[in-house]
């Protein structure tokens, strides 16, 4: 009980300090939303995802009967502080670059011998439903990277290969909009209606959208990942629908991880 | 364990603030599902925060309130290591409870 | 369903009983007014209230005056009228604006916070009752379209 | 960059393209494919939803010249050609009527539906103008993507001034060859009773825009 306390305080601190300290240079006019976001406070109940993840974390499941705490997110097996902070990464047993969510399968595959084929097929909640294992998971591993500095490993040919690709993905424009990812993150200062967009080209901007993701929508009552903010980034695009952990998914992960290199982990943050 | 109710307590002079963060989808009944199909309305009805057997707030709630609610108020007479207790029942009559030691 | 294994669910039958376990229903005098709850403007909520609330300046009423998102908007509602019991929530263009009220026992401020969905930009009403009397006060929050607009 | 290739598909999505009526072979394919391109790597990460079919990923001329960080590719010849192609896809109204209604024009501007997997087909598309540009200044909630079009009724009602700003709309290629802004006509995002209503909303001395 205490324990959860305080780390319900530090959650709340740290998305706090998330809130004043952002590094996104934000327009004068984006400060009409400054009185609401402090009046919001420091209550997130992303703090409920995060004590689910934990519970799923540590309880033994699968036909082998074991829990994920021996699941090697890439600092070694069973060390979860941090984490979040140098993914995606190349995995030697994976033999392949995964993101959290693809590392959390497979080991849910291969520790605990479990079918993840479902869990890919609906890896986010919908509207009204109160959160998946994956989005719980997710959740306490962003937790327990709080405050880590982004480091994504780039020695690996793999990775390299996995940041060009992200780079390449980023531009191309397709669909009948003809939109890219850079129609929106390219540019500084700059806002759809009244949302500032992080310019993901740049180490700010990077820094800010790679450290605040997950987070707590709080238009949907929802954790949201990573892997859910492209899937609706790519719906807004007229695109067909980004899986999780897929590669392309993985490349512009690493393209925006990497250009974030430096900034401190400030997740689940508090989301529109 | 405790229940999906958050509970913080803590003096301020002669007063104790007290912040409460429940997990609950609060439905209001007006929405449809991806399918097209109504999501029926589940909403806290009524909130009870006591000390002991002293009632400190009590609420009664419409499906207006949002999803996973924040309540928060103050009052007087706590001292340290005196426990807030704060339940809720919702219209579907499930209940859940949390507290937290004023410190 | 794996996150509600925790709730205990109540058979209908059972709720009473049950409920006298628990910490509820520790005021009875304080009864919901479904009426109040249901109606679909702030006359008839007012009237079903049976309130005929004056305008007063010692009713804070705290929002913001533009909100990132509808679905939730922090408000916080205070008073200095002496022997307020009853404070209540009331949106004015919501399908019920009656959204919350709260019962004020001696000893506690008479102040509250809450967050709560709001459709569309509108006057948040503060409604106080103090010795059988009804006091309002309200203020605009304007709503907006968030996001890409999809 | 041969030992790379395998690596690119996770055993994750070995298993989910199996799943997905791949055969075997698929799985072996993986490890000995060239290196996918940007297009093959989306191909390969995303499934079809409802109206979003997988062709959408296929690049035209256009797209496929303005997808790099200078939003722009091949020499100035090239560049001009996309944008006579642009020129010589407009098409304006055969009855030369380009003002329609300025209110439904305003409900265009700021609906932001269409064409997302998401969205009911059989719904008008929206034009989200206000998602990008300041246009009724009463609106609070506009992006800067694009410029302000507020009083954009001062230009007037020329014929050029007409002509301009329906091209605009329906392909802005046409002034600014790898222009971030749809292509409404081109791409039948919008038709042209809705593009007429827009135009209203730029140009009718009565519209919120110019007030």
């Amino acid at each position: 009980m205490t324990t959860l306390h305080n780390k319900r305080a530090h959650l709340g601190i740290a998305a706090l300090c998330a809130m004043l300290l952002a590094p996104i240079t934000v327009a004068q006019d984006d400060d009409v939303f400054a009185e609401y976001r402090a009046m919001m406070g420091d209550e997130n109940p992303a703090i409920f995802t995060i004590e689910e993840g934990q519970e799923l974390w540590e309880t033994p499941m699968g036909p082998k009967n074991v829990s994920l705490e021996q699941c090697d997110l890439g600092l070694g097996p069973g060390v979860v502080e941090g984490a979040l902070a140098q993914l995606p990464r190349y995995f030697e047993d994976a033999k392949a670059v995964q993101d959290v969510e693809a590392r959390l399968l497979y080991c849910m595959e291969t520790l605990q011998g479990r079918d993840v084929i479902e869990l890919l097929d609906k890896p986010y909640s919908s509207i009204g439903e109160q959160g998946t294992e994956l989005e719980a998971l997710v959740a306490f591993v962003a937790d327990r990277s709080m405050d880590a500095v982004v480091n994504l490993p780039q020695g690996h040919p793999a990775e390299q290969a996995m940041y060009k690709k992200g780079e390449e993905i980023f531009y191309y424009r397709a669909g009948p909009h003809d939109f890219s990812c850079a129609t929106c993150h390219s540019q500084t200062d700059k806002r759809i209606r009244l949302q500032a967009l992080p310019n993901l080209t740049t180490n700010e901007g990077a820094g800010f959208a790679f450290t605040t993701w997950p987070g707590y929508r709080i238009s949907e009552g929802l954790l949201r990942t990573m892997g859910w903010r492209m899937q609706s980034c790519g719906r807004q695009q007229r695109l067909p629908q980004f899986q999780s952990g897929s590669e392309a998914v993985i490349a512009l992960e690493t393209f925006m991880g990497v250009n974030a290199k430096g900034a401190v982990m400030a997740a689940p943050g508090l989301k529109r | 364990m405790a229940g999906k109710i958050r509970v913080r307590a803590s003096l301020n002079g002669d007063k104790c603030e007290v912040k409460a963060l429940m997990r609950h989808p609060m439905e209001t009944g007006m929405r449809k599902d991806a399918q097209g199909n109504q999501i029926p309305a589940h909403f806290i009805k009524e909130v009870v925060a006591k000390v002991g057997d002293r009632v400190v707030m009590q609420a009664h709630w419409g499906a207006a309130v949002s999803q996973n609610p924040f309540l928060g108020f103050e009052f007087t007479g706590a001292k340290a290591g005196d426990v807030v207790v704060i339940s809720y029942v919702d219209n579907k009559g499930e209940t859940d409870d949390g507290s937290a030691t004023v410190k | 369903m794996m996150f509600q294994s925790r709730r205990s669910i109540l058979k209908m039958g059972g709720a009473l009983i049950a409920l006298a376990a628990l910490p509820l229903r520790a005021l009875a005098n304080f009864v919901r007014n479904d009426a109040a709850f249901t109606a679909t403007s702030m006359d008839t909520t007012f009237a079903a209230l049976g309130a005929e609330p004056v305008d007063s300046a010692d009713i804070v009423v705290g929002s913001p005056d533009i909100a990132e998102n509808g679905a939730v908007v922090p408000v916080e509602i205070s008073t200095t009228i002496p022997g307020a019991t009853r404070i209540m929530i009331m949106v004015e263009k919501n399908p019920n604006p009656l959204s919350a009220e709260f019962f004020i026992p001696e000893g506690t401020v008479a102040s509250v916070s809450t967050r709560v969905k709001v459709s569309q930009t509108c006057q948040i009403f503060g409604v106080v009752e103090a010795n059988g009397k009804f006091y309002k006060a309200s203020k605009e929050t304007k709503v907006t379209l968030g996001g890409c607009g999809g | 960059m041969k030992t790379l290739i395998k690596i690119l598909l996770t055993p994750l999505l070995a298993v989910s393209l199996l799943a997905g009526c791949e055969t075997q072979e698929a799985a072996v394919a993986v490890e000995t494919t060239a290196p996918a391109t940007a297009k093959d790597m989306l191909m390969a990460s995303m499934k079809p939803k409802n109206q979003a079919t997988m062709d959408r990923l296929n690049q035209d001329e256009l797209q496929a010249a303005c997808s790099n960080a200078n939003n722009m590719a091949g020499d100035a010849a090239a560049m001009e050609a996309l944008r006579k192609a642009a020129e010589a896809s407009v098409v304006y109204p055969a009855d030369g009527n380009y003002l329609g209604d300025w209110k439904n024009g305003n409900d265009i501007a700021a609906n932001g539906k269409g064409l997302q997997w998401n969205d009911d087909p059989s719904d008008p598309n929206g034009g989200n103008c206000y998602a990008c540009h300041q246009l009724d200044p009463k609106e609070v909630a506009y992006g800067t993507l694009g410029p302000s079009l507020t009083n954009y009724g001062m230009r007037g009602q020329s014929e050029l001034m007409l002509k301009y700003t329906w091209a605009k709309i329906y392909n802005p290629h046409v002034y600014n060859v790898c222009s971030h802004m749809p292509r409404f006509g081109t791409q039948n995002i919008l038709t042209e009773q809705q593009m007429k209503d827009i135009m209203a909303l730029l140009l009718d001395p009565n519209s919120p825009v110019n007030q």
